[in-house]
């Protein structure tokens, strides 16, 4: 092993989509790879047994993969055994296998830094760690947004600028590059005859490690107009967001107006108080700790699952329920994603879109954020 | 793998008394792998995560510190360090834990939140205003007080009616040993015209013992725990009189389930309650949605 | 002398059965089904087709299945859909599970504790070690075995219950009111891997079915012969179960279409359910007796045992008491039969494909008959043009068997007059329980 | 010895010296009008039928049992069914004061699942599609929930109820705590459970996202509608999903008609 000093973060270079395919591959002998399936706006992380099976070019999942596996939507936390009246001692972590996240969006591995706040800050939870620690993340920068993406506005993306919280960056190159010197220009992402090629940055020095020890073909360094390039395509790729709203405006109009009709007639004339917004959202960490007994009265099992705060008995207490009313749940959750920045020091919004994208009624949190700065 | 913030841990009631009806105090001592010395020391206004397997967790905020108590409680008789939780039979965990009496075993986690800022307390007149089971977790302060060197301390208690005054038979110690001022009032006066001799009981609304008080503003801090809505009338009567929001503090209670700032339940705007309060000064809160005050 | 039940347990629904005896003479005899009407048949006017089959399951909670097929296939049949060989298959084992599961409960927790002499299974449990078990004139060693197989009832029980349940489960999403049968077939089909899992379960229920299957053919049932027509479905392609030719022991031959015009339905003054007649004919007996004696020669081979052949032999197959014993048989029948079905299924994974939507509205309509597990059920709709149900007609085994049961109990009592009364009170609840009626199918 | 018998409350009011076995729980359960689908979910389906045998004593309960009588006392009383015939009214108001705790069973009891169906038509209109003769004769009344009538402490919501509530429900009355149900949509199970969206990504009507969970998104992960057997979880926004059913092009006779008067036409118990 190499000394951490010997890594240099900003290690780059541009291989070729076949190389990356062996590199995976070789990867999944010691990790279990998880990616796209599918593509499209409905793909889902799964996991996978071949570079092949994964679909790159998806452009959005309904379950953000960070929360899906390093947070689980069901989780036995702890349990009891009643007849010898103790909390199992021998109630460990369950062995976790190692995990190559392949194909995180910037927004996903963005989303996974907030978690990292919420779970490893001043206490940590347990289950959170032992999968974050286990976990080799390979993010790739979009080529194509939605919609519905405001990833710009909170600086998540469509190209990752976080530095630490990931393994691997990667970039696809389009058209033809260094090889030939041929600038197939424009955005045809697949070109005919053209060579797939990524621009590979290694962020950890785990990443390295790996890399040099099981990539067959190291690829070049990328050239000066290679990244002249990728800016460019940055640069385009920016052009093409639809949403727009000024997040420093927001950050001090919302809360000074929380009974804002905008609210109200949203509540009541779209929002089903269904959560799915909460369920789809890669920040949301609320989640609920229940006690199941069975019947034998031998065992409690403390389960632990998602929750949300659209649930209308999820600030309910005893006497009274301080989020009664659907506006005032549907109010907890613009709030805090567009203005509680000072929980975590960080927006708990990556602009993913999926909460919009999942609403049976596309009740949209920008659009509500927009009509109370009016 | 689980630490002590999140894994139960066992503890003995070496005590019971009731307080007034449906409200006990609980008298805990550390059984098993749980000592005082794996667990950090409390401070007064924290609480602990009471509960039973299979039932669930309450938050229960401490009524008894092993420091600051009188003499008399600080240690049992073999000297083992003991603490207090004093609980209001209302929901389900506190309903199962009612029926609890003394050698039983119950669950714990904590302790947790953000206590008084007793550090700002010194040279101050420390006004402690209470409602109902809101007494509970000032107890400590009111037993430390005379340490925290305040000028002056003042403790105005409201509650439902006479027999639902809790802490009875300290009036009397806090007044004499700790020269403690009280103002008593309920909503519903019944035969008793006064309690441990010679504190009367006002009948109406603690506000009416907040008005004719006389403070100097920029001299007072006020510690106040009730229900919300007498919170926030408390701390409006307390402003009017000139003092700032931010050296009201109040402690409010709210759906904390796991103590860590991880379930998200409990949260106030951008606040943790369980992490960030259950104490936060006036100004914390203020105009923050889905709270009365 | 009065004797009177006004709630029969162990049996699904509610009804009581009251009886006078004047100078030793019987002289008035009713089974009074009280069972509040829901009125299905009027409910479902207007509702959508598709909505049939979720809306009759709800008539009764042990042979929801069994509904949903008659309507699925009464449905289909009006609006000229023909399902394909994978839910024809997909559905055959679905009412063959429903059927076993039916079977087993009545069998273990309704009629057992008769022989018993207990009130219920709990009660067999808690005495299971007590001297109850062996009857008079037993002898020792029969008494051990007996007590050894009474032993671990519950277990077993439950074992083969899993087996079951699970396949009516992983086919219809849940063992109670199924949700992926659909008018159409079905919205989804298990995948390879629970198919294994179901075989597996079957396999390891096998030793328990036949210990349960061995108790029950070890009972001794009281003597009684029907004057009843023994009535079933029959289909030259094996044990017929969802449609065929309506078929008796006396020479009876229909089809679904003719139904309406060779049975009648009357209402009774006394009960909320309606009584069903041959016309012409009289009274019917439906259900596994009349299956296993008119369908003998479809039987696998674990039902064909010798110790099931009280049933099949012409007079005692006229003893309603051996409906149990049929019951029994057809547990085992429906075993094989099961496991069959989800091995020729394991093996055609790769045919299935998505559902491809409910078939559209189209104006008719449609007869089915299916055996469920209690005998005979009738279905007929008409629908118009934009799909809603215009007219609903419902006919359900016991139903069918009404009139029998209180001919049948009219003549046990009186072949038993001399008997005490608790006697004859426990006999009559003995005879009703062993038709295994379901007196909310009845009323509907 | 049981970890939690020391906490087990016996009122001496309610035992009955002749008990055989005082330790058990005394469970009367009791059926009004509906399949018995609920009784049948509780003695034979659930999985933890031998613990349930087991654990509870089962002093009035018809369907598995010819013995017992329905006075009880019982601690806990399970109540199925909608009532339809006014002798059902009595009989619950002597169950209620002949019970600890009684737990409404299933949507008929809790918002009047298929048999409300019959409050939606005129007076007399669904009983003459079935009967003749006796149509005069019968005493069936609009549906109403046992709500209506006693206090419920309880809801096992479900067509049949789900085990998850239904444990849950047992369970506490073995610890002797208050149960905690489930109150949040289907939505949340089926996005839980990784299931794809009929209603967006197929345009089926789905009923999930205003109905109570507990079935664990079932009919979505087979690729079906959620019909709303479980009937609407409390402040269903059902003007909202309207909208939505009229956005994906469905008549508002088929909205009206089909989506939400299936299950639950009357509403919640105790709400």
């Amino acid at each position: 092993m190499t000394g951490a000093s010997a890594f240099q973060k900003d290690y780059k270079t541009i291989i070729p989509v076949e190389a990356l395919a062996r590199f995976v591959e070789r990867l999944g002998e010691q990790y279990t790879l998880t990616g796209p399936v599918g593509g499209g706006l409905t793909a889902r992380f799964e996991d996978v047994s071949s570079f092949s099976q994964m679909d790159l070019d998806y452009q959005s999942t309904m379950l953000p993969p960070g929360k899906k596996y390093l947070f689980e939507p069901v989780q036995e936390v702890l349990s009891f055994d009643i007849s010898e009246g103790r909390f199992l001692e021998d109630h460990k972590d369950p062995q976790m296998r190692k995990r190559a996240l392949i194909g995180l969006h910037p927004c996903d591995v963005n989303a996974i830094l907030y978690l990292d706040k919420v779970f490893l800050g001043q206490y940590t939870d347990p289950f959170y760690r032992i999968r974050r620690e286990n976990i080799f993340t390979i993010a790739l920068n979009c080529k194509s947004v939605t919609d519905l993406c405001f990833c710009h506005l909170v600086g998540a993306g469509p190209y990752l600028k976080a530095r630490s919280g990931y393994d691997i960056l990667l970039t696809e190159l389009r058209g033809l590059l260094t090889d030939s010197g041929v600038d197939s220009g424009g955005s045809g992402a697949d070109m005919d005859g053209g060579e797939k090629k990524f621009l590979l940055e290694l962020a950890s020095e785990k990443a390295r490690d790996l890399f040099h020890a099981l990539s067959p073909d190291k690829g070049k360094p990328p050239e000066e107009k290679d990244l002249a390039k990728i800016k460019e395509m940055e640069a385009a790729l920016l052009k093409t967001f639809k949403k727009n709203l000024d997040m420093e405006a927001v950050q001090n109009a919302l809360l000074a107006r929380p009974d804002h009709h905008a609210l109200k007639e949203t509540a009541d004339s779209r929002c089903l108080s269904c959560s799915n917004c909460v369920m789809v959202c890669p920040t949301c960490f609320c989640h609920d700790v229940r006690d199941e007994t069975d019947l034998a009265l031998s065992r409690v099992k403390k389960i632990r699952r998602w929750d949300a705060c659209q649930d209308i008995s999820f600030a309910r207490v005893h006497g009274g329920n301080f989020r009664a009313q659907r506006y005032a749940r549907l109010r907890q959750f613009v709030f805090h994603k567009l203005d509680y920045d000072t929980q975590f020091g960080m927006k708990a919004t990556v602009g993913c879109g999926r909460c919009i994208r999942w609403c049976p009624t596309g009740i949209d949190l920008t659009e509500i954020a927009k009509a109370m700065m009016e | 793998m689980i630490n002590g913030s999140l894994a139960p841990v066992k503890a003995v009631i070496t005590d019971v008394r009731q307080e007034s009806p449906g409200v006990k105090t609980f008298t805990i001592e550390p059984a098993g792998t749980f000592t005082m010395e794996t667990h950090p020391m409390a401070k007064p206004g924290q609480f602990n995560m009471l509960g039973y397997p299979g039932v669930g967790e309450a938050p229960i905020s401490f009524s008894v510190l092993p420091s600051g108590e009188g003499k008399k409680n600080k240690k049992d008789k073999k000297g083992k360090k003991i603490f207090g939780h004093t609980v209001r039979t209302a929901g389900r965990v506190t309903g199962f834990l009612s029926q609890f009496g003394r050698g039983d075993e119950l669950f714990l986690r904590g302790p947790f939140g953000r206590g008084w800022p007793l550090e700002e307390v010194m040279g101050k007149h420390l006004l402690l205003i209470t409602g109902g089971l809101g007494l509970a977790p000032l107890r400590p302060v009111i037993e430390m007080a005379r340490s925290l060197a305040p000028i002056e301390v003042t403790l105005l208690h409201g509650a439902r009616g006479p027999e639902d005054i809790i802490f009875k038979t300290e009036f009397a110690r806090w007044q004499r040993v700790g020269a403690v001022k009280i103002g008593l009032t309920v909503d519903n006066p019944g035969q008793e015209q006064e309690i441990a001799g010679d504190i009367k009981i006002h009948s109406g609304l603690i506000t009416e013992l907040i008005r004719p008080l006389r403070i100097e503003p920029a001299q007072t801090i006020a510690f106040i725990c009730g229900p919300e809505i007498m919170m926030r009338f408390s701390a409006r009567e307390l402003m009017l009189k000139g003092m700032s929001g931010s050296a009201i503090h109040v402690s409010v209670e709210r759906r904390m389930k796991c103590g860590t700032g991880h379930c998200g339940h409990c949260q106030i705007g951008p606040w943790f309650t369980c992490k960030d309060g259950p104490v936060f000064a006036y100004d914390q809160l203020k105009g923050l949605p889905d709270v009365i005050l | 002398m009065r004797i009177k039940t006004e709630y029969l347990g162990r049996v699904e629904g509610e009804a009581g059965v009251r009886f006078e005896i004047k100078n030793g003479r019987l002289a008035e005899l009713k089974i009074n089904i009280w069972e509040p009407p829901r009125f299905f048949e009027g409910m479902l006017v207007g509702r959508r087709y598709d909505e049939a089959p979720d809306i009759v399951a709800r008539i009764c909670g042990i042979c929801p299945v069994s509904h949903m097929l008659t309507s699925i296939r009464a449905i289909e049949k009006a609006i000229w859909f023909e399902p394909g060989p994978e839910t024809i298959a997909a559905r055959k084992i679905m009412a063959y599970s429903q059927i076993a599961s039916s079977h087993l409960v009545h069998l273990v927790m309704l009629a057992l504790p008769d022989y018993e002499g207990k009130s219920s299974l709990m009660e067999m449990m808690s005495a299971r070690d007590g001297a109850e078990c062996g009857k008079n004139g037993e002898t020792e060693k029969a008494k051990k075995t007996k007590k050894a197989k009474v032993k671990d009832l519950l277990k077993k029980f439950i074992n083969v219950k899993e087996a079951f349940n699970g396949i009516t489960q992983t086919f219809g999403g849940r063992a109670l009111h199924p949700v992926s049968m659909v008018v159409g077939g079905f919205t989804s089909f298990p995948g390879e891997k629970e198919i294994d899992r179901l075989l597996s379960g079957l396999a390891s229920a096998e030793d328990d079915l036949e210990d349960i299957a061995g108790l029950i053919s070890e009972l001794k049932p009281p003597r009684l012969e029907t004057a009843s027509e023994l009535v079933c479905l029959s289909d030259d392609g094996g044990y017929a179960i969802n449609g065929g030719r309506i078929v008796s022991d006396m020479g009876l031959d229909g089809t679904e279409e003719e139904y309406e015009e060779l049975f009648e339905e009357k209402e009774a003054s006394y009960s909320n359910a309606k009584k069903t007649r041959l016309r012409e004919r009289g009274q019917i007996m439906t259900g596994a007796l009349a299956r296993v004696s008119l369908q003998s020669r479809w039987l696998g081979e674990k039902a064909r045992k010798p110790a099931f052949s009280i049933s099949l032999s012409s007079s005692s197959g006229k003893n309603p008491f051996n409906n149990i014993m049929a019951q029994a048989a057809e547990l085992l029948h429906f075993w094989q039969e099961c496991k069959k079905l989800l091995e020729a299924s394991g093996a055609e994974k790769q045919k299935k494909q998505k559902f491809p939507g409910r078939p559209p509205a189209r104006e008719g309509e449609g007869r089915a008959l299916t055996e469920a597990p209690r005998g005979l059920l009738y279905h007929s709709y008409a629908i118009d043009r934009t799909g809603a149900i215009r007219k609903a007609n419902i006919v359900t085994p016991t139903a069918h068997n009404y009139l029998a049961m209180e001919q049948d109990l009219r003549r046990l009592i009186e072949d038993n007059i001399d008997l005490p009364k608790e006697r004859l009170k426990s006999l009559a609840g003995m005879l009703i329980r062993a038709y295994d009626p379901c007196f909310s199918c009845s009323v509907h | 010895m049981s970890f939690y018998k020391k906490f087990r409350l016996h009122k001496k009011d309610v035992h009955s010296p002749k008990e055989k076995n005082p330790e058990k729980k005394r469970v009367g359960f009791f059926k009004f009008s509906c399949c018995t689908g609920c009784g049948f979910e509780l003695a034979y389906f659930q999985r933890s039928l031998k613990e349930t045998l087991e654990s509870f004593d089962f002093t009035f309960f018809r369907l598995a049992s010819s013995a017992g009588s329905p006075e009880g006392p019982f601690d806990l009383a399970l109540v199925e069914g909608a009532v339809t015939e006014p002798f059902q009214i009595v009989e619950i108001k002597k169950i209620r004061a002949a019970s600890k705790v009684l737990y409404a069973v299933g949507s008929c009891a809790i918002v009047g699942g298929i048999p409300a169906i019959k409050a939606l038509a005129p007076e007399m209109e669904v009983e003459r599609a079935a009967y003749r003769e006796r149509l005069y004769e019968m005493s069936s009344t609009r549906p109403h929930v046992i709500g209506d009538y006693v206090k419920v402490d309880g809801c096992i919501r479900g067509c049949p109820p789900g085990e998850r509530d239904l444990e849950e429900a047992l369970a506490s009355v073995l610890i002797g705590k208050e149960p905690e149900f489930i109150e949040y949509s289907v939505c949340m199970e089926c996005k839980m459970a990784g299931n794809a969206c009929v209603l967006l990504e197929d345009g089926l009507p789905c009923m999930g996202p205003v109905t109570n969970a507990g079935c664990g998104a079932l009919c979505p992960a087979h690729h079906r509608a959620c019909y709303s057997c479980f009937g609407l979880m409390g402040q269903a926004n059902v003007p909202a999903l309207k909208g939505k059913f009229r956005k994906l092009g469905f008549t508002e006779e088929d909205i009206e008609k089909r989506f939400f008067t299936l299950f639950g036409a009357l509403g919640e118990t105790g709400q």
